[in-house]
């Protein structure tokens, strides 16, 4: 090009003229992360065109092609780094909801305590890396990567609106779900690899939860699927503004969700894998440090996830009734799920933890048949006509 | 007089068993957010403590006599007594108190007979070193000593208690006196120059054999403070504490 | 009354009749002589003191005949001459309190052990043997509890003396 | 270890540094997948000779001692020690001093009983009880400083009376402690006994019966959960005991709820004896003793000592020799005995059920150990 001033590089596109453009429909954090692209790629560009004039890398760095890679890997970037703020967002709120509840104060680091979590995450992150000598290494260090991995993962892979998702596909809920049940199983890897009994205990706790809760959890699933008839995400959202929230038909199987929800994400009165009063910490007794920091990152990916699950399958997803898509429905998301994740944090406040039988007991014995029951309710309404 | 709990008490559940704590919990929320949790922000604000609030032990210099009760009814012994130099240049005895051995049990303070010993509502004694643990008399000096701080024994005579009179408080100082049995004494003064009030007084009562002067201690009631110094340094075991009961 | 029937509340004198009927004059009657004392007066504590043959049957005597269901402790004294092993024993009925003294050779500090009487009495015989070298004979466990195991002195006895103490 | 592995049990040693051991001592337990099948208590990380030490003090010099036996219940420590010295010189304490000792004892056991609670809490797993239970303590623990000083190691008795008269208005604070409390015990009963997931973590578990109680000596609130109505404040008064009327909570089901649930209304009881105790006291003049001078010597001779702990029944044996400093002095401390009977309430149960159960004997290692 002849004329190279910076404004030549830097030229804001609409995503969708992109002739790579990977998706069908409007993508948000692609839309940034291109722009971010157009800027940075136009910045070196034009620096590097400053430098040699008339050069070809400097074209080839904002050619449609180009752009495309790296806008989707800052889109993942961009991601990541919305869920990771909601993460300590919601770490926030358990804190301070807690801390009301039990009439106390709660953190007071930074404006209004919000820089707690970040406290937090600098302590553990100096801390000394230490293994136990015995543990089974690979493992050891494999299924710590792998747990934090998926959990991390399926958060990402929730969308918070229909123009802010990682993947447009057709079976959307059932990969989330596929993913979110992967942890239990690496957790009993986790476990048996530390060497450590009270973290084997913790991990064969942690299978034992999944084998009850994954199945009504599945049933319920079924329930919302059959509503719908589809597994898109979108679908289900869609169709729950233009007939009505689930959670009106669907009542019974919101609360059982709800506590499988808990269940799943091992959080308390359910979190019998890491029971601190009689297994030190259950399953991450061994893990000391950052490690233990990125579990816990990990966990709240995990009940950010199970809050999703329950604002999407339950609540309009980032819907409104009468409203439609409101002008940013991705806050209308995730202030809804700060709602759900309110009731998760009531419920620890109120509850003691639940004993190994008791929780199976509730799992096959109480959930179970309501989920079922909950399931025919479904279907009775779809014979009848009215969904 | 009945049950206020057990009658109650055990109920059973009809599947609501946990409705009444998520409603006492939220409840409990907005009451806290509306007023002010109870937790004190201790390094900003700090809690109310009453002045006879037993903290570290605090001295006022004037007052003290010297005598060694603290020293000697400190359970821990830490409690030494060391020469400093008083107001106008004198050296006299005063108790250095090592705090980190301090169990802040207020012996000194009840025990002390004119009340230099006082309990303090100083709680904030952390140092960085064992050495600045020890408080020499000096330091032991607290500003707002009130009379509050001052622990006062107010015993009751089981004599007086039996003869019915139950309104003469009294305390170990003021009854409890050395006794002489004077056929040990050998007039070596040794109580004389240990006593802290100078209530002991070298008399002469007679001359021995060789003439020379026989002088026996006399004690001075109104100034005995019964701390035990004399009787503590006496040789020969002549003088003992009567106690009165 | 048949031999094995349990007196469920035997009172002050019943239990004192009833040693005496039984043990004669292998147990010595001690009268305490405190005036102030409102246990003592209201007749809530027996003090006996027996020799090392006699505490066996006369401990399940107490137990299984007068429903003295409680060892209350077991502790030991020195008494540099001699040891002296001193049991507590409680019937929940009356609240009536039997304190029996034992005395102990230093040279041959065995006793029978109450534990197969009561189970309480196990912790406080292997303090007791621990801190005094007290061997009680037929304990299931006579371990040491409180000190290490690599402990080859017995703490609580005067012979055994404290830094400062002469 | 002498016992060989299982390929289906295996020993879980918990403790010493445990979630779940309130203090320093270790429960081994052999587990065959989440039952217990054998346990083994340890204890003696504590041991400091306590016993030793005091042979070499003088009888007053040991007060402050005994409020060290236990960190929360040292108001009824140093109380058992001043009265096992009182009988051995044979004194009675005056009245006055009896009805604020039973004052102060009685503010000890809620206090102490509201550890118990918040470590039932921090066991079942619910932080909220926790809490509470010590935000409400903390008025008991105000009371204690204005009354001795201190807020945990009181000092407060002495041989022969108490340390100081009631502070100015202690009376009107006390009442005002005690009508607050009686109030908010049931909101965090709200928590415990109306949340069906608490009372089911707790029912059925850890039973005992009551031969067994007995045999195994296992005193206080974990002996009459079980059926044995035995109370050394009713059945063997000391001080002003005898003349306040309290009933004794005794439940016959043996189990760890019922233990809780012989607490809290022990707790009821113990603000019901000091309402009883200031109303006897208001009628005492203000003026009359409340301490008197006793000798310095204890007369050679024995003296036996008994207390209602909270925790159970606690025993000083005193041996006097004539001098300034007791020629023995033996503790029989409630804690060491229940923890000594642990298995028998363990053995059955699930790991899960430890920490439930072992709350129910409220722990407390300085007396265990002493």
């Amino acid at each position: 090009m002849p004329y190279n001033s910076i404004l030549n590089w830097i030229v804001f596109t609409d995503p969708m003229q992109n002739g790579y453009y990977p998706y069908s429909v409007y993508n948000l954090p692609y839309d940034i992360g291109l722009k971010l692209w157009e800027l940075l790629g136009g910045l070196i560009a034009w620096l590097i065109n400053l430098l040699v004039p008339g050069n070809c890398v400097s074209t080839w760095l904002v050619c449609d092609q180009v752009a495309n890679v790296f806008a989707i890997i800052l889109m993942v970037v961009v991601i990541f780094a919305v869920g990771f703020i909601i993460n300590l967002t919601m770490i926030w709120e358990e804190r301070k909801v807690l801390g009301r509840m039990m009439d106390r104060r709660a953190t007071k680091i930074g404006p209004l305590g919000y820089f707690q979590c970040l406290a937090d995450g600098l302590k553990t992150f100096m801390k000394e890396n230490i293994a136990p000598k015995k543990a089974d290494k690979k493992i050891y260090w494999w299924a710590l990567a792998l747990v934090i991995g998926v959990s991390v993962l399926v958060a990402c892979m929730v969308p918070l609106s229909g123009r802010w998702f990682i993947a447009d596909y057709g079976t959307g809920l059932l990969i989330i779900f596929g993913l979110f049940a992967l942890a239990p199983f690496l957790i009993l890897c986790a476990g048996w690899a530390q060497n450590n009994k009270y973290s084997l205990i913790g991990g064969l706790r942690a299978a034992e939860l999944m084998i009850s809760y994954e199945i009504p959890m599945l049933l319920l699933l079924t329930g919302v699927i059959l509503m719908t008839g589809s597994f898109n995400i979108n679908d289900i959202v869609n169709a729950q503004y233009e007939n009505t929230w689930y959670i009106i038909p669907q009542f019974l199987g919101f609360i059982v969700f709800l506590i499988c929800a808990i269940a799943e994400s091992e959080r308390v009165p359910f979190d019998l894998s890491e029971a601190e009063a009689e297994l030190v910490e259950g399953w991450q007794t061994e893990y000391a440090g950052m490690k233990w920091g990125l579990i816990m990152l990990g966990d709240y990916f995990r009940g950010y996830v199970a809050c999703a699950l329950v604002v999407i399958m339950y609540l309009g997803g980032w819907m409104l009734p009468y409203f439609g898509s409101t002008p940013v429905p991705e806050l209308v998301f995730i202030a809804k799920v700060f709602l759900v994740f309110f009731i998760f944090v009531w419920a620890r406040a109120a509850l003691p933890r639940v004993r190994t039988d008791q929780i199976l007991n509730i799992g096959w014995k109480i959930l179970m048949p309501l989920a079922v029951v909950n399931l025919a309710i479904v279907i009775a309404l779809r014979m009848g006509g009215v969904f | 007089m009945t049950y206020k709990y057990l009658d109650k008490y055990p109920k059973k559940f009809r599947g609501t068993g946990v409705l009444k704590p998520l409603w006492m919990t939220l409840k409990r929320m907005f009451k806290s957010t509306a007023h002010r949790p109870v937790t004190i922000m201790y390094p900003y604000e700090k809690e109310w403590v009453p002045d006879n609030y037993r903290g570290r032990p605090g001295l006022r210099f004037d007052r003290c006599l010297g005598c060694g009760i603290c020293v000697r009814v400190c359970p821990t012994t830490c409690i030494k007594l060391v020469e400093v130099a008083d107001d106008s240049g004198n050296m006299v005895k005063r108790p250095q108190v090592n705090i980190g051995r301090c169990m802040m049990c207020g012996y000194c303070a009840e025990y002390c007979p004119v009340d230099a010993m006082t309990t303090t509502t100083d709680y904030e004694l952390a140092e960085f070193t064992r050495e600045a643990l020890i408080y020499d008399p000096r330091r032991l000096n607290f500003e707002g000593t009130n009379e509050m701080m001052e622990v006062h024994i107010e015993e009751h005579l089981l004599s007086n208690l039996a003869k019915g009179i139950e309104d003469k408080p009294t305390a170990f100082f003021d009854t409890d006196r050395p006794t002489l049995d004077a056929s040990k004494c050998i007039s070596c003064q040794k109580c004389a120059k240990v006593c802290p009030t100078h209530a002991i007084t070298m008399v002469v009562v007679g001359q021995n054999d060789k003439g020379k002067d026989i002088k026996n201690p006399k004690i001075d009631n109104n100034l005995c403070v019964s701390c035990e110094n004399c009787v503590i340094e006496c040789p020969k075991s002549a003088l003992k504490i009567k106690e009165v009961l | 009354m048949a031999d094995n029937d349990i007196i469920e509340a035997p009172s002050y004198e019943d239990t004192i009749s009833l040693l005496k009927a039984k043990f004669g004059d292998k147990l010595v009657f001690r009268t305490s002589t405190k005036k102030n004392n409102r246990a003592i007066n209201q007749k809530r504590r027996i003090f006996l003191s027996t020799d090392r043959e006699t505490i066996y049957p006369l401990c399940e005597y107490l137990h299984g005949k007068l429903n003295y269901e409680q060892a209350t402790s077991v502790c030991g004294v020195d008494w540099v001459d001699h040891l002296q092993v001193v049991y507590h024993i409680t019937n929940y009925f009356t609240a009536v309190m039997v304190e029996i003294e034992v005395d102990v050779p230093n040279d041959d500090p065995h006793i029978a052990s109450v534990t197969p009487i009561w189970g309480g009495a196990n912790w406080h015989e292997r303090e007791t043997y621990e801190l005094f070298g007290i061997i009680f004979d037929g304990h299931p466990k006579l371990e040491r509890l409180l000190t290490p195991q690599s402990y080859e002195f017995y703490p609580f006895r005067k012979s055994y003396k404290l830094r400062g103490q002469e | 270890m002498t016992e060989k592995m299982n390929a289906d049990k295996m020993w879980v040693t918990m403790g010493p540094q445990h979630p779940f051991s309130h203090g320093l001592w270790t429960l081994r337990v052999k587990v065959d997948g989440e039952i217990v099948v054998d346990a083994e208590p340890e204890v003696g990380y504590l041991h400091r000779g306590w016993e030793k030490e005091c042979e070499q003090r003088t009888y007053a010099k040991i007060i402050p001692m005994a409020d060290r036996l236990c960190y929360s219940a040292s108001m009824t420590w140093s109380h058992l020690y001043c009265k096992a010295a009182e009988e051995a010189l044979d004194i009675e304490v005056p009245e006055r001093a009896q009805y604020m000792r039973v004052i102060a004892d009685e503010i000890c056991r809620i206090q102490s009983h509201l550890m118990w609670l918040a470590a039932v809490g921090t066991d079942l797993g619910n932080l909220t009880v926790f809490l509470w239970a010590l935000r409400e303590r903390e008025f008991f623990l105000d009371l204690n400083v204005r009354l001795c000083g201190q807020r945990l190691t009181t000092n407060y008795p002495r041989i022969g009376g108490v340390r100081s008269d009631m502070p100015y208005y202690f009376e009107r604070d006390c009442m005002r402690a005690v009508e607050h409390f009686e109030k908010t015990l049931w909101e965090i009963i709200g928590l415990t006994d109306e949340s069906s997931i608490f009372v089911s973590r707790m029912k059925g578990i850890g039973y005992i019966t009551r031969k067994d109680v007995a045999n195994l000596g296992i005193t206080g609130p974990a002996m009459r959960g079980c059926g044995v109505d035995y109370d050394v404040r009713r059945d063997d008064p000391y001080d002003a005991y005898d003349q306040l009327t309290f009933e004794v909570p005794v439940l016959k089901e043996g189990d760890t709820y019922s233990r809780y649930m012989v607490r809290i209304e022990e707790l009821f009881q113990s603000c019901e004896l000091i309402r009883q105790a200031m109303k006897k006291l208001e009628s005492i003049p203000k003026t009359a003793p409340y301490r008197v001078k006793v000798p310095r010597c204890v007369p050679a001779g024995t003296t036996c000592a008994k207390i209602e702990d909270p925790r159970g029944e606690s025993i000083m044996y005193l041996v006097s020799d004539g001098s300034e400093r007791p020629y023995r002095l033996k503790v029989r401390s409630p804690v060491f005995v229940n923890v000594s009977a642990s298995k028998n309430m363990v053995v059955g149960n699930r790991i899960a059920d430890i920490p439930a159960i072992m709350a129910m004997i409220d722990m407390c290692l300085g007396e265990t150990d002493r």
